[in-house]
């Protein structure tokens, strides 16, 4: 039962995953990625109980929906309306290619990360596996697009890959450290949401293009 | 003997600050430094001879904290022997330096660098360890470095401190890996632990190679030289004299050590010298006589001399190779004794250029013209350092020549097969087209700057340089005309740490190295008799009268000093028969009229395509293999994430699939 | 024990009184004052901590979340010289500052709580003995140079700040990754409470999981390694090197990518052990360290700007410390070793090529000439600084770089070693280039005052010279035993 | 020892200017011309050394000692050439260094003394003796290389003076070039024309334009006595073994006239070549000299 639910969790985290990387508009990619984090939230709740205190566990599921799911995702959103960016976006790559390699990296991951030899480790190797895939896409999401809110997005992505692997397979971190964690990534996030205030205030757009002068 | 040298760098490092701090007074400040440096060096010297014959090695060894590092030091005959040029030149130079600048003042930290300098070159003397003796070696480059660029506000002599850094460092390199080969065998970094097993014949190679190449860097034969003819006009003329006299004298003394880590030698080694030997001197010789500028020619012609002592050294260790003692003796006495003798007669050339440059603010050889009247005694002095350079009689560079055409013909004569007395052919001959180039090259420089009458430059106020900068160049060329008479009162000074080289065998033939020189000696001495017996003949039987009209102009009546021959017509005839060697530039600057009206003038050139063609070219290779990575830093922040992601994948495949 | 819980609140308590006092100064002298005086103090106290670790071997504390051994102690050493030295510098640098533009007291003060701020940051980074929690510094130090960055916006620095923070930002998520993983490995062991620290983890490393290590290796090796400038993940750095407000920051930042590169030296060992001493996680150092030699050799001919040429020229020096760790042996003392000379040098070249930046107002090399004649003192004193990066001898570098190719020698690794040295003197032959033009070709104009140095700053351009020739020459014998059992930390581990 | 260096001295100052009477007087021969007297060249330096000088403002010291120096060192050379079997004064490994750079000296001093009057055509002559000498003595070395070999010994006198002569084909390998060489060093047609004054393709006669009185007879003198060198080692490389062997110079003054007479002189750019051909001859008696294809012992 636990085992399908966590198996369920990692599906809709890919999914959504791909949901972010076909998705054109600013908007629908904050969605993604606040459903995303309610969903990593969840995780903590299958952990065994028996190798961390229940408080903890409760602490750090809410603290976390409060930060991914709700907190940063409002401030995204914000600076989205502030900014007014809801045009479409011109990734390097198009959405369609974004897709089908979203759907490569996830299966191939399935397929590595699954045959190495310390799987047996992980509460689930299919939620590592999709920890791992998390990761390659956020990176690819940061690399492939224009715009720098979606920049941010695929950071989270990146971001939550961590968070997924550290309940999936290490679990045994003091609650200070992981409330440090998700402190840092807040704190990541709104410098660099001040960070797009400036550049808009500066160059009165978000793209990339217009930051790339130091390039040698 | 180990102490008074370390006394003797202790006081010349503390000379040398305690003249930057006084720099205030600048006048008290240099004096102090150069005289102090020249008479610590004197006693130093006076010292070392008095011990030499009751010298025996001495070895001092204490630890220190350093990793791999061990302060052993020790002397033995060979370094000994480096030192006397050392010490000689040590004094002479900082005695001209102490007048040398002129207009301005020489840098606050300038006499610091000069002993350190010297001392840098002491302690690779004396070093015994590796780490050591890098060390050393390193003060040495870089003290010389910053004394080239004391005038580093001219573009010329920023581009020579590069280019002479960039060369002493590349060499470096070529150093570590020898010593590292040596070290590999012995576990150890002291050198008396290196050569203990002997080395198998493809390390013993190996090693050769590098340290030929690494200490030809500083040694300055070809194709290493590029930096030679740069940095030596860029440095003040005392320390180019310094640097040229002994400090490219350390790459030899380098190559010397190495050799005596092995118990036998290879053949190929000695040709491979003997060839490189041959080829620098002529080549070196050849660039110097197509020069327009003193101190350049004066390099090249130290390249051309680095050309002979490496053909004496290849016979040395070819003689040593084939067990030939004779032919060993020879070469390596030749080799060390022209080392001294280039130190002296260079460093005397050095300074005598400084002089000129000094007074007349240019060096550009064809500007100038009848110096010798306004300069007599720099003039003289030059002359005597023209005429040893040449390797002419009277004077020390024939002795070293001589042995080494010793060696060469005992090769030549005595050995069986067809490869030795090839290689010994082909050092004869090197050696006598250098000797006689080299008397070409330097009738040019004497001939056209201090005779004939001034061409361009105005020289009607030069006069002589001041007295310290006479007495510097004097005590050189006492030198000069003593070693050059009296040869058999030098030799014993060079049996011991030649004997070091070419192993015991030679020892029954030792007599024969002093029969020569004394049988020189003798008909030199007979010779100079009866010059001064036919010219005071003369002199008495004066009835006749001399008058002073002008040069004769063959019919041309109104001769002008622009109508002399110049440095490149005289060059000229050389130049173009070499030019598959030198690659001269001929500018002729005519007008095609019928009627010419405007001044024609021509000029040749040599380029030193190693410099333009292989040592610019390297480094630009090396920027464009590097370039092919240039697109890397792209500036956009996501290929920036591309890049982790990729790397973080590679490392995956590396280390999980592969 | 107890007294060194009690110096440790000692320290922490003077960065928060000094954050603080911040709050509620308004001069603008006294607040950079404030830092100084905190990091003086912590220097003062980590010779104390020198001390008791002489006396009674490494040791623990706070619930065994932090640890003193001597290498952590050698870097927290060097860390405070560091900041102390920018501390002095910065009340010349400023006071000229201010002469020029009057800045608010609300810069001040903000760079005052930042700075101490980072300060407390990185020594928890090296004293933590929680693999989590010095990840969770290190990610503080981030977030708190990019406040440090944010400071003067134009649109370069904008941008800069941009991809520090993206860059850098993935590269700590990636450390985090393999912070994780290397406590999955720790969980599986059942003396499973103390595994998430480096000390439980030297103890108990011949029984993780090797494929488990190596593959957190990775990650952590790449992750630390972006924040300590390691090719190809250095790309911020010249941005943001190039782009920082002072010539303080720079310093800043030097402490930080050897701070980054001493949670890899603690790792070291752990994935070493576990795996046997196979030399996989070694290799992988030494491919990154490789990689950054080659990219500062190639970066470094084509520079304009001082503050960037001066950042690849880190990018190196990170790649030959990393080549030293991952050589092992004798290239693990040369590693720590270089981390000094490094840092030292550091100090002069940052702060002399910030005055002279700050007295030619570009920092585009061609524009700037002449500085030996302008400046006699801050020009020696920067060219002296270059010479020593590039490995001149008698200096510490040379001693140090020595170490590091001999140590590939002997290991038989002849390619690395010719590598190595083409690309070192490449970069000695663009660097050169530069600071010869630089520092001696006559300026276009020269304003004829002459130049005042503070005596404080005499005392750091002599004191660093001076430390870097004596090292080079002599390491104190102390020293060396110091240097010596630092680096068996990270060839073995310690067991406590 | 003593008596050897006496008669030595004495036969090259003595029979020197003979030669110069002998070539002159061949020429003439063959031009049909009676000549001048074979004593001509006596009367010539007898008339010099006592005439007035004249001395061109120009010149420093080194003018004055030049012909004093170039003298005594060509003389010093000559009288080193043993003159019948035996007699060489001074016999070491590489005598003949000595011998080839006292000339070398007495060249050097030529050279500059030419430079010291600061006119073109000295100049132009100094050039090209500096280039045509430097070019002819690795020549000269390689043949004495051969000699030296052919004779065992590493001393050149002692070869001269030694007994036995070697190979014919060898030997005479190693004569051609010298004699080649004599020409070049003596300026001797095809190299120079000691006859032209002024022309623009002189070598030796255009240096000394400005000495006079004493100093130029002792240049000229100096030149004989150079011939005398050359043709005396000619000689004893060809008949190392017979006492009155030196009478044969006169025979070689005669084919040097011979020479002279038919052929023309060279261009000045092809000189050179020449002096290359003679090395190559050179050469190739040296590497037969110790190649197997020939067994001469």
């Amino acid at each position: 039962m636990q085992n399908n639910l966590l198996i369920l969790i990692s599906l809709l985290i890919i999914l959504s995953n791909i949901f972010l990387l076909g998705s054109s508009r600013t908007g629908a990619m904050i969605r993604g990625i606040a459903f995303q984090g309610v969903l990593l939230s969840l995780l903590p709740l299958f952990l065994p109980s028996e190798s961390v205190r229940i408080l903890d566990i409760i602490i750090l599921a809410v603290l976390s929906i409060a930060i991914k799911g709700v907190i940063i995702p409002h401030y995204l959103r914000k600076v989205t309306r502030n900014i007014r960016t809801k045009k479409e976006l011109h990734p390097y790559l198009g959405y369609s290619v974004s897709v089908i390699f979203g759907l490569l990296v996830s299966y191939g991951s399935f397929y590595f990360i699954g045959k190495l030899p310390f799987m047996y480790l992980s509460i689930s190797p299919f939620n590592t596996s999709a920890a791992f895939a998390s990761m390659i896409i956020g990176m690819f999401i940061i690399a492939t697009r224009r715009n720098i809110i979606a920049q941010i997005i695929g950071y989270l992505v990146f971001e939550n890959a961590g968070f997924i692997l550290g309940i999936s397979i290490a679990s045994s971190q003091p609650l200070f450290i992981e409330i440090g964690i998700l402190l840092d990534l807040l704190a990541g996030i709104v410098i660099m949401v001040v960070a797009v205030n400036h550049i808009h205030l500066y160059f009165d757009n978000v793209n990339t293009d217009s930051l790339e002068r130091l390039n040698k | 003997m180990l102490y008074p040298i370390f006394i003797y760098l202790a006081s010349l490092v503390l000379t040398g600050a305690l003249s930057a701090a006084f720099y205030r007074n600048h006048r008290f400040s240099k004096y102090f430094a150069a005289v102090s440096n020249a008479i610590l060096s004197l006693i130093m010297l006076v010292f070392l001879i008095n011990r030499f014959d009751s010298f025996h090695d001495e070895v001092f060894k204490t630890i220190w904290s350093l990793p791999m590092a061990e302060f052993h030091v020790g002397v033995d005959f060979l370094s000994l022997f480096f030192m006397i040029p050392l010490l000689i030149l040590a004094a002479a130079c900082s005695i001209y330096g102490s007048e040398y600048f002129k207009e301005h003042r020489s840098g606050r930290f300038h006499w610091f660098f000069y002993g350190l300098l010297v001392a840098g070159m002491m302690m690779v003397l004396i070093s015994r360890n590796v780490v050591l003796f890098m060390i050393s070696w390193e003060i040495m480059s870089f003290s010389s470095f910053l004394l080239v660029i004391s005038e580093a506000q001219k573009e010329s002599v920023r581009r020579a401190g590069w280019i002479y850094f960039v060369t002493a460092h590349v060499g470096t390199a070529f150093l570590l890996t020898a010593f590292f080969l040596l070290g590999s065998g012995a576990g150890s970094f002291n050198f008396e632990l290196f050569g203990l097993v002997p080395f198998e014949v493809a390390k013993s190679n190996l090693i050769f190679i590098f340290a030929l190449a690494g200490f030809g860097f500083k040694a300055g034969f070809i194709p290493f030289h590029v930096w030679l003819p740069l940095a030596h006009p860029a440095a003040p003329s005392h320390v180019s004299g310094l640097m040229s006299g002994i400090m490219i004298k350390m790459g030899i003394y380098g190559i010397l050590r190495v050799l005596m880590f092995f118990t036998s030698y290879q053949t190929w080694w000695g040709i491979l010298l003997v060839i490189i030997g041959a080829s620098s001197g002529i080549i070196g010789i050849l660039f110097a006589v197509g020069q327009h500028d003193i101190k350049r020619l004066l390099a090249y012609c130290s390249v051309e001399n680095i050309g002979i002592i490496l053909i004496g050294l290849g016979l040395g260790v070819l003689g040593r190779a084939w067990d030939y003692p004779l032919v060993s003796m020879f070469g390596f006495t030749g080799a060390l004794l022209h080392i001294v003798n280039h130190a002296l007669f260079k460093g005397l050339l050095f300074l005598g250029a400084g002089s000129v440059i000094r007074q007349t603010g240019t060096g550009e050889i064809d500007s100038l013209g009848g110096l010798f009247k306004k300069m007599p005694m720099t003039g003289s002095l030059f002359l005597a350092g023209s005429i040893a350079v040449s390797g002419l009689p009277f004077f020390n560079g024939f002795i070293s020549e001589l042995f080494i055409y010793a060696g060469a013909i005992t090769g030549a004569v005595a050995s069986a097969g067809s490869i030795m007395p090839m290689v010994c052919a082909l050092a004869v001959m090197a050696l006598a087209l250098t000797g006689g180039l080299a008397a070409a090259g330097f009738t040019k420089l004497f001939g056209i700057v201090f005779q004939g009458n001034s061409r361009k430059t105005d020289i009607s106020s030069a006069v002589d340089v001041p007295s310290m900068m006479k007495l510097g160049m004097i005590f050189l060329s006492v030198f000069l005309v003593f070693i050059g008479m009296m040869s058999f009162l030098v030799i014993p000074f060079i049996e011991k740490p030649m004997l070091l080289l070419s192993g015991e065998a030679a020892s029954p033939f030792i007599y024969q190295l002093s029969d020569i020189g004394e049988k020189v000696s003798i008909l030199l001495v007979a010779l100079l008799i009866l010059m001064i017996i036919i010219f005071t003949v003369g002199k008495i039987f004066r009835r006749k009268t001399v008058t002073d009209v002008e040069t004769w102009g063959c019919g041309y009546t109104k001769p002008a000093s622009s109508m002399q021959y110049t440095s490149s017509s005289y060059a000229e005839p050389i130049t173009s028969q070499f030019g598959l060697v030198l690659a001269a530039r001929k500018e002729l600057q005519s007008d095609n009229e019928i009627f010419p009206v405007k001044p024609w003038s021509f000029r040749s050139s040599v380029e030193d395509w190693f410099l333009s063609r292989v040592f610019i070219w390297f480094v630009k290779l090396i920027d464009r293999i590097l370039s092919l990575l240039r697109w890397f830093q792209c500036g956009r922040a996501g290929v920036y994430v591309l890049y982790i992601g990729c790397i973080i994948i590679i490392l995956f495949i590396w280390k999980f699939v592969l | 024990m107890t007294s060194i819980q009690f110096i440790s609140i000692i320290i922490v308590i003077v960065f928060f009184s000094g954050i603080l006092i911040s709050l509620f100064l308004r001069e603008q002298k006294s607040l950079i004052v404030v830092p100084l005086w905190s990091s003086a103090i912590t220097a003062m106290l980590s010779i104390f901590f020198a001390v008791e670790l002489n006396k009674s071997g490494p040791f623990l504390f706070f619930g065994n979340n932090f640890i003193v051994d001597q290498l952590s102690i050698y870097h927290v050493f060097l860390v405070n010289i560091v900041f102390l030295a920018a501390g002095i510098y910065m009340q010349d640098y400023f006071a000229k500052v201010e002469e020029k533009k009057g800045a608010s007291v609300f810069h001040y003060r903000r760079f005052s709580m930042l700075w101490q701020a980072f300060q407390l940051m990185l020594l928890v980074v090296i004293l933590s003995n929680n693999i989590g929690l010095t990840w969770v510094a290190m990610e503080a130090t981030t977030i708190l140079s990019a406040f440090l960055i944010i400071s003067e916006s134009n649109s370069l620095s904008l941008e800069a700040m941009w991809k520090y923070l993206l860059v850098c930002s993935v590269g700590i998520g990636l450390a985090f990754i393999g912070t994780i993983l290397v406590a999955a490995a720790g969980r599986e062991h059942e003396a499973a409470e103390h595994m998430n620290t480096f000390s439980g983890l030297y103890e108990h490393a011949s029984n993780l999981n090797p494929a488990l290590m190596l593959f957190a290796f990775i990650f952590i090796a790449v992750g630390y390694g972006t924040k300590a400038g390691l090719a190809p993940m250095h790309t911020w750095l010249p941005d943001a090197y190039s782009q920082a407000p002072t010539p303080v920051f720079p310093v800043f930042s030097g402490v930080m990518l050897n701070a980054a590169l001493f949670v890899i030296m603690r790792y070291l060992p752990i994935v070493e052990a576990s795996m046997g001493e196979s030399g996989d996680a070694r290799s992988i150092l030494l491919l990154l360290g490789f990689l950054s030699l080659l990219f500062a050799a190639v970066f470094i001919p084509i520079q304009h700007d001082l503050k960037r040429l001066l950042a690849y020229s880190s990018i190196e020096h990170i790649g030959i410390i990393t080549i030293g760790l991952g050589l092992g042996g004798l290239g693990t003392l040369a590693a720590l070793f270089h981390c000094m000379n490094n840092l030292i040098s550091k100090i002069l070249v940052f702060f002399s090529s910030g005055s002279i930046i700050q007295e030619y107002k570009t920092d585009d090399m061609r524009k700037i000439s002449g500085v030996m004649k302008r400046m006699p003192v801050w020009g020696s004193a920067f060219f002296v600084s270059v010479l020593v990066l590039i490995g001149v001898a008698p200096f510490s570098v040379f001693m140090s770089e020595f170490m590091i190719v001999r140590a590939a020698f002997r290991q038989g690794r002849y390619l690395l070693f010719g590598l190595f040295m083409l690309g070192t003197i490449a970069i000695f032959i663009s660097m050169l280039k530069y600071t010869l033009d630089m520092v001696f070709k006559p300026g276009l104009e020269d304003d004829g005052s002459p130049e005042k140095v503070r005596l404080s700053n005499m005392i750091i351009i002599i004191g660093s010279i001076a430390v870097l020739l004596t090292f080079g020459l002599w390491m104190p014998p102390q020293f060396l035993d110091f240097l010596e059992s630092a680096a068996a930390i990270i060839e073995t581990g310690i067991k406590i | 020892m003593i008596i050897n260096i006496i008669i030595s001295t004495a036969a090259a100052l003595v029979f020197s200017p003979l030669l110069i009477g002998i070539i002159n007087k061949t020429k003439a021969f063959f031009s049909g011309r009676r000549g001048s007297p074979f004593f001509q060249m006596y009367f010539d330096l007898y008339r010099l050394l006592k005439k007035d000088a004249v001395r061109s403002g120009t010149t420093t010291i080194v003018f004055i000692l030049a012909p004093v120096i170039v003298f005594c060192c060509t003389l010093a050379a000559a009288v080193l050439i043993p003159i019948s079997p035996g007699t060489g004064i001074i016999s070491f490994t590489g005598d003949f260094v000595l011998l080839f750079y006292l000339l070398g000296l007495a060249r050097f001093f030529l050279i500059i003394s030419a430079l010291d009057t600061g006119s073109s055509f000295e100049g132009m002559g100094a050039s090209r003796e500096a280039f045509f000498s430097a070019m002819a003595e690795p020549v000269v070395f390689i043949s004495i290389l051969t000699i030296l070999r052919l004779n065992g010994t590493t001393s050149f006198t002692d070869a001269l003076g030694g007994g036995g002569a070697g190979n014919w084909i060898i030997i005479s390998l190693a004569t051609v070039p010298f004699f080649i060489v004599m020409l070049a060093e003596n300026a001797r047609i095809p190299f120079d024309d000691p006859n032209t004054h002024l022309e623009l393709t002189m070598i030796h006669e255009v240096m000394i334009l400005d000495n006079s009185g004493r100093g130029l007879a002792l240049m000229e003198w100096a030149a004989s006595i150079k011939l005398w060198l050359f043709s005396l080692i000619i000689v004893r490389i060809i008949l190392p073994g017979s006492v009155l062997s030196f009478l044969l110079t006169f025979v070689i003054a005669v084919i040097i006239g011979i020479v002279e007479s038919v052929i023309a002189r060279t261009t000045l750019l092809k000189i050179p070549q020449l002096l290359f051909s003679a090395g190559i001859i050179a050469f190739l008696g040296f590497f037969l000299s110790f190649s197997k294809i020939f067994v001469w012992s």
